[in-house]
């Protein structure tokens, strides 16, 4: 059946084409020679590494344009994104581009075992960067510090509960409970991923398949290496997290000419109050929100009860005095940036980039794997070590965008 | 506005009327004349070239058409000078035309000093020109020979303003302020009483005024056309008015005079005016009907009660009507999106409670409630100022 | 291309790279970062975005030259890879300054700050 | 003929060497890696979206026969209208001409014309096509679902604005987009690393520098319009602020964005309508083309051009001053390129050996409409006109004569060109010329009277219209329906000759590119060795033998390397 003649793979069967040379099995039919294949695999992924940086272009597009229309924003708000996390996580894809360059001079060289080794070691970095990220992401969530949609984070309340984002936000249940908790959602994959590379592992040595073992081995490496990030992640935040006051502050007196020891004390003692569930109270709601216009210290708080009292008149249908100006209190209150149509477009841009960065890092994972298995059947010689080659290009290249994202990003005086 | 001899005019173009060019609406703006020659210049170059090229190739393909497997007569490959000459060659004429548009441009693109302002708010699928003082109208009313700018934004997605007749375009784009400017050159005439009287006596009863059946405005002048240029949603094809060139600021300015209040026409009347005026026709039914329309109809939705989309159930009163004008987005029917402009500071106490009245008329409930309220919303209009 | 020579030691397209200059390269960029981080402390003013990228595209090169093998790689293939930043620089620079001479007609909306949520 | 020449004919190929039948059964093609498979592939899907994509054209154009609308009437009657002229562009733009003769007629001739064995990444080729199928799917969803009213340009805030299904319709644009990066990449590929030796860079037919210059477009400015369309969805889904003027995003921006890709992608469509044109007119005058050089090289100064003139689609969007004047200029600078073109191609034809053949047909259309076409571009690149011009009808015209009186028209002529080559049979020629003289006829009252609605005034997209407008509307609604008329026709034409055709020489027309010099169909391993190559357009040896109504290539006898039976293996596995 020619069926089936299509369908099997014949490697070997153009040996008879004619050519005065043999055709090894890893060159395909078109090529006549190893170097043509490789020239044209090279330029392929270079062709394709011009797309990528043209796909990003798009975004650091945005960036600029945001950030010279509203520079202030941008400086507010990128002290929310934690350096130190945001340099480990340099250093650590740095480490993974030497590992992946050095994995490509070893296939060149044919040193499998140091080949496996090496992609096993790019694969971990990729994980523990994956990790940290986590860690970033998930603490932002919890905090509110979200693209303009979904925006809520408040100075006074840096970390509502489930219940909070409920009532106060109009989130569903679902998405608050996923917002409150998503550490362990963002985990979870990586989670079962790692179970089953172990079973997988476990039945390969049972079963005494060697190839098998040979690959899962190093993934179950890599597998724990995201809970590596994440724990350093933590390890790192845990030591700043009482400085988180001091923080908002410090965004606080970007914003406007507040006295920000004092604010950062008053936000304290609220964030205090709205941290224990049991005694919420939506009633408690205005009685905060007056104890805090008390205070001279928050006008921003000041202006919104006098915004809310405003409104209230208005939905009343009383009649607005003459010459008075209705304006619902927006004009009045002081434009601070941590809102969600000011920073909020600040952290819009955020995840689009590192989010987008990061299915990039997803993607090098996946074809990561695919090399792994290869060097482990000792796929690569002297002559065809294309793929090892292409996929470090492309490595290399989200390296290369990370690179500039974190100065751009996480470096803003 | 293209007259209706338009129409004619193409199906037999040796009777071409002189008034009206082959290719133009008339020229009625101090830019059209401009505009027009740069085209017609562009035309005629384009036409130097196009017809001895097709010409050339004509006679090629009638002097070189072969039986099959006879050969060419030249088999030249290439003249280089030949070729540099008609690459560079129209380079210059290309420099020409850039220069020309440029400069028309650049005018068109700089109101003059001491311009008439008028502003003007597009939303789904209505312009409203704001005169200042609180007189908004959804025509426009400009003076002859007097530069006006018109200053415009847009309350939901971009539309564009395009006057033919006076061959000016931009967009309306929301999250900034655009400007064009103009001046009208040819004052718009004013049709007789009897006809206006004519059509006013067709039109009665049959809802808004068919503009492109009488060719004038209510008020009896002759108009050119202004259309919504960039693809707008639903209705853009219905997102037009009219434009009407004043001889002079006096005539301009009584005119505005007369749309600015009520005046001595009943608050049901007025109501209606400026339900039709101020584009809630566009989005609001008064039938009852649904289809094709972005917010609930008005037929007996006054004194009734409607399940909100924050879950309360309101009725339909005095307040709520207002507060639905002033800050829309705050109670929502349920089943629609909260997609209304606010119209505070642009209506008055006044204009409200006249489109309170006008609801009423068009509700079963209206009538009952008329009664009693009538009172309450006399008083509150006379003692309250605009809202602005 | 298939007039390339097929030679027999088969290393004639392959380049390793000394194990020696890839750790320089990587020591290197860690430098530069630790530099990078430390200059944020210190207040530069307008000049901050100018050194910041500065540095950054200082580590850019390194990993291009070395670990990606442009010191070493056909011309055309540099040529392919530069000539993305010249399209992009092209699309970057005119959309910002158009957005730059056009801002004043810009009408940013402000919102009242996240507290305003209270009130439901 | 002389005894001191050696004729060269293939003959005629075997069904085990035939591409066609070389291996059977429906998974030989869904698996095939074979270009030309592919490539045919490709030419049933663009014609299938054409065919629905022009339906809702007819739709349109019916609708618009009365000032109030015929079709689509009622309280939804705008809203229908709407979503059809959107499918229309969005279907006709994405679905049909960008992968119309890249794709299509590119790859069943890429790797032959070249005298290469297959592209350079076969799988990534079948991979495309498939990606080209997932986004037909998302359109075709998005069609059944809620439609689409935003126009094929996704302005925001409609487009985040509107409850229709957007993200269906973008992401089906997203995965298109890929689909022509692959086909480009593996085009500039191929091209770089696999022509056989003897073929340089100016041994190369001018069909493969146009679609070498298509190519880098693909490269360069798709992805750009895969990151607008991502953060368009971003923009809708979670409301990021970067088009939405609501979070403080610009939605000129996004125009910006959008046209970067867009307005190359024009060039995307236009460039591989040159490269067909340019072989079309050489091939059926018989003589060399004249100024290759030219030729070749203002197929790339247009793709470089192409990308510095976006700009000229924001004209009257409120871009600042210095902006449009300089995209102005800018725009000039592109109709050089198109206008040594269409120079050169009427060189040639002058002391040529004409055949009227229908291609020929099509190509002297192309030359008429493009020209027409191209010239009404000048109109909108000048500032003062365009601000009259812009989103009128004028455009309207303006576009359909570059992409349809061009890019259509184009496609056509390539592929009753190719079509003996690729099914191997002869189609009715008169027919086919009958049916061209309808397209063009039918065409030009279709959009002729559009340039004169527009300079009078009447805005696009519009669902109803004033009444002053009747006559030059009803005047395009027919000749729309003689337009659909003629097209079908020549589809009538090409289908009867599978079934009734003549069995095709290998060489029907007197072309003297490498593809000519391979059985009809091509085998499917396209060239048992590296063929000899020459000079693409040398009419000296080629010689119509009546006989066998064919054109035979005669040259010098020449010593060849011994005959070596190829093997019988399938090329693709």
């Amino acid at each position: 059946m020619a069926t089936i003649d299509t369908l099997s793979p014949e490697p070997e069967a153009h040996d008879d084409h004619g050519h005065d040379h043999d055709h090894p099995p890893w060159l395909a039919h078109h090529f006549d020679t190893p170097e043509q294949q490789f020239d044209s695999g090279k330029l392929g992924i270079w062709l394709f590494l011009v797309t990528e940086i043209l796909f990003f272009s798009g975004m650091f597009c945005a960036y600029a344009m945001f950030r010279m229309l509203r520079p202030e924003i941008f400086e507010g708000s990128s002290q929310f994104l934690d350096t130190k996390l945001g340099a480990i996580n340099t250093g650590v894809l740095l480490f993974s581009s030497l590992t992946m360059a050095w994995a490509v001079r070893c296939s060149q060289t044919g040193e499998h075992k140091k080949l496996v080794v090496m992609i096993a070691s790019t694969l971990s970095c990729a994980m523990v960067f994956l990790g940290v990220k986590t860690i970033e992401y998930s603490h932002k969530w919890g905090m509110g510090l979200l693209f303009p949609g979904a925006y809520f984070y408040d100075e006074n309340n840096p970390h509502p509960t489930t219940e909070q984002l409920v009532s106060q936000h109009g989130f569903s249940e679902n998405t608050a409970y996923f917002l409150t908790h998503s550490i362990y959602f963002l985990c979870a994959p990586f989670l079962l991923l790692l179970v089953g590379v172990v079973i997988w592992a476990i039945i390969a040595k049972v079963k005494k398949n060697d190839f098998q073992f040979a690959v899962a081995k190093p993934l179950v490496v890599v597998c724990l290496s995201f809970f590596g990030g994440v724990g350093l992640g933590m390890i790192l935040t845990g030591s700043e997290e009482h400085a988180e006051g001091s923080h908002v502050a410090a965004a606080h007196h970007d914003a406007g000419e507040h006295d920000h020891a004092g604010a950062g004390e008053a936000t304290e003692s609220i964030a205090a109050t709205y941290t224990e569930p049991t005694t919420f109270n939506p009633a408690s709601d205005d009685a905060a929100v007056e104890l805090l216009a008390e205070s001279d210290l928050n006008t921003g708080a000041k202006a919104m009860l006098l915004a809310q009292e405003k409104q209230a008149e208005l939905a009343s249908g009383r009649v607005v005095a003459p010459g008075e100006d209705v304006d619902m209190g927006i004009e009045r209150i002081e434009r601070g940036v941590e809102t969600k149509r000011q920073a909020g477009v600040f952290f819009g841009i955020y995840y689009c980039m590192t989010g987008v960065h990061a299915i990039h890092i997803l993607g090098g994972i996946g074809v990561l794997v695919w090399l792994l298995v290869r060097a482990i059947r000792h796929d690569f010689n002297r002559q065809y070590f294309g793929p090892v080659d292409y996929v470090g290009l492309y490595w290399h290249l989200v390296d290369l965008i990370w690179i500039y994202l974190f100065p751009l990003l996480y470096l803003i005086r | 506005m293209i007259p209706a001899l338009t129409t004619m005019t193409l199906a037999l173009p040796l009777l071409a009327d002189h008034h009206d060019s082959f290719w133009f609406p008339d020229q009625a703006s101090t830019f059209a004349a401009g505009v027009d020659w740069v085209y017609d210049m562009i035309l005629y170059i384009s036409l130097a070239f196009f017809i001895p090229m097709m010409a050339f190739t004509a006679y090629s393909i009638v002097k070189y058409k072969k039986k099959r497997g006879e050969r060419a007569e030249s088999q030249v490959t290439h003249n280089t000078p030949l070729e540099l000459a008609w690459s560079i060659g129209p380079s210059f004429v290309l420099v020409w035309m850039f220069i020309q548009g440029s400069i028309s441009y650049l005018d068109m693109r700089t109101p003059p000093e001491g311009s008439y302002d008028i502003g003007v708010q597009s939303q789904k699928w209505k312009f409203i020109m704001d005169y200042g003082g609180g007189t908004f109208h959804d025509e426009l009313h400009v003076v002859k020979d007097e530069p006006t700018k018109l200053s415009m934004r847009s309350t939901d997605v971009i539309h564009a303003l395009f006057i033919p007749a006076f061959r000016v375009k931009k967009d309306i784009v929301p999250g900034r302020y655009n400007y064009l400017w103009f001046q009208a050159t040819i004052a718009s005439e004013k049709v007789s009483d009897e006809e206006l009287a004519k059509a006013k006596k067709q039109s009665e009863g049959g809802g808004t005024w068919d503009y492109d059946k009488y060719q004038f405005t209510p008020d009896g002048y002759r108009f050119y056309d202004l259309y919504c240029a960039e693809y707008c949603g639903t209705d853009h094809s219905e997102m037009q008015t009219a434009v009407v060139v004043h001889e002079t600021q006096a005539e301009l300015d009584e005119w505005i005079k007369a749309n600015s209040s009520r005046g001595d026409v009943s608050m049901v009347q007025w109501g209606e005016t400026l339900f039709n005026r101020r584009g809630c026709a566009g989005c609001h039914s008064i039938d009852g009907t649904k289809d094709g329309f972005t917010g609930p109809s008005f037929k007996d939705v006054y004194g009734s009660s409607h399940a909100m989309v924050s879950g309360e159930e309101l009725l339909a009163d005095d307040n709520y009507i207002r507060e639905s004008i002033l800050d829309p987005k705050a109670q929502v029917v349920a089943g629609y999106s909260p997609v209304m402009p606010t119209f505070k500071g642009q209506l008055s106490d006044d204009d409200i409670a006249s489109i309170i009245e006008f609801l009423k008329t068009l509700s079963v409930n209206g009538e009952a409630a008329d009664d009693a309220e009538a009172a309450d919303a006399e008083t509150s209009s006379t003692e309250t100022t605009p809202a602005s | 291309m298939a007039t390339h020579g097929h030679s027999d030691d088969g290393t004639d397209f392959a380049h390793p790279l000394p194990v020696w200059l890839l750790l320089t390269v990587f020591f290197a960029l860690v430098f530069l970062t630790i530099i990078t981080v430390a200059q944020s402390n210190l207040n530069l003013g307008s000049y901050d975005i100018a050194v910041v990228m500065l540095i950054a595209t200082m580590k850019a090169a390194l990993v291009g030259a070395f670990f990606m093998h442009l010191a070493y790689d056909k011309p055309f293939n540099v040529i392919v890879f530069l000539s993305s930043f010249v399209f992009v620089a092209l699309f970057v620079i005119i959309t910002l300054s158009d957005s730059k001479l056009t801002s004043p007609s810009f009408e940013p909306k402000f919102d009242e700050p996240a507290t305003g949520e209270l009130e439901r | 003929m002389s005894t001191a020449v050696t004729i060269r004919d293939p003959g005629y190929p075997t069904d085990r060497e035939n591409y066609l039948t070389n291996s059977s059964g429906i998974l030989s093609w869904i698996f095939t890696l074979d270009h030309k498979r592919i490539g045919m592939m490709y030419l049933a899907g663009v014609v299938a979206s054409f065919i629905v994509g022009g339906l809702l054209a007819l739709g349109i154009r019916v609708h618009l026969l009365r000032p109030d609308g015929v079709l689509f009437t009622g309280p939804e009657g705008n809203n229908i209208y709407n979503q059809v002229f959107t499918l229309h562009g969005a279907i006709m733009v994405f679905l049909f001409i960008i992968p119309s003769i890249p794709a299509a007629l590119g790859n069943f001739l890429v790797p032959i014309m070249l005298g290469a064995k297959d592209v350079a990444f076969p799988r990534l080729n079948l991979s495309s096509f498939y990606l080209w199928c997932a986004g037909a799917v998302f359109f075709v969803s998005a069609l059944l679902s809620s439609g689409l009213d935003t126009g094929w340009t996704f302005y925001t805030p409609y487009s985040t604005t509107t409850d229709t299904s957007v993200i269906l319709a973008t992401l089906g644009a997203f995965i298109l987009g890929f689909s022509s990066i692959f086909t480009g990449l593996n085009f500039i590929v191929t091209i770089n690393t696999m022509r056989p030796p003897g073929m340089t860079w100016f041994k190369m037919p001018l069909f493969l520098w146009a679609t070498y210059a298509t190519s880098i477009i693909q490269v360069l400015a798709t992805p750009v319009l895969g990151i607008t369309l991502l953060l368009l969805i971003a923009e809708r889904t979670m409301h990021v602020g970067i088009f939405d003027p609501e979070y403080n995003g610009d939605p000129v921006t996004y125009q910006h964005f959008f046209w970067f890709y867009s307005h190359p992608a024009v060039y995307i469509m236009i460039l591989p309508a040159f490269g067909v044109i340019s072989e079309l007119i050489s091939v059926n005058s018989h003589k060399h083309i004249f100024g290759y050089r030219f030729i070749a090289y203002s197929s790339i100064a247009i793709a470089l051009l192409g990308f510095l003139v976006w700009g000229h689609h924001l004209f009257t969007s409120g871009m600042s001053s210095l902006t449009t004047i300089v995209f102005s200029a800018l725009t000039f600078t592109v109709s050089i390129p198109s206008a040594i073109k269409v120079f050169n191609w009427i060189a040639t034809m002058y002391k040529g050996s004409i055949s009227l053949t229908t291609p020929m047909c099509y190509a002297i259309s192309f030359v008429f409409l493009f020209t027409i076409g191209g010239l009404t571009g000048l109109f909108l690149g000048t500032l003062a006109t365009d601000l009259h011009l812009h989103d009128t009808y004028f455009v309207v015209a303006h576009f359909h004569y570059v992409m349809v009186g061009g890019t259509l028209i184009a496609f056509l002529g390539g592929v009753f060109h190719w079509w003996p080559k690729m099914v191997g049979k002869m189609y009715n020629d008169m027919h086919g010329r009958i049916a061209a003289l309808l397209v063009f006829l039918g065409f030009n009252l279709t959009f002729l009277p559009q340039f004169l609605l527009g300079s009078r005034g009447m805005p696009r997209r519009y669902a109803t219209y004033d009444p002053e407008f009747a006559f030059l509307h009803q005047m395009s609604t027919y000749g729309a329906l003689l337009l659909g008329c003629g097209l079908l026709y020549a589809l009538v034409v090409l289908m009867i000759s599978l079934a009734k055709g003549k069995r095709a020489p290998a060489n029907p027309w007197g072309g003297i590119t490498l593809e000519w010099t391979c059985t009809s169909p091509p085998p499917y391993y396209n060239f048992e060795r590296p063929p000899i190559v020459g000079d693409p357009y040398d009419f000296h040896n080629v010689e119509w033998d009546a006989e066998g109504e064919r054109y035979v290539l005669t040259e010098p006898e020449r010593k060849l390397a011994p005959e070596e039976t190829p093997s019988e293996q399938p090329a693709h596995h």
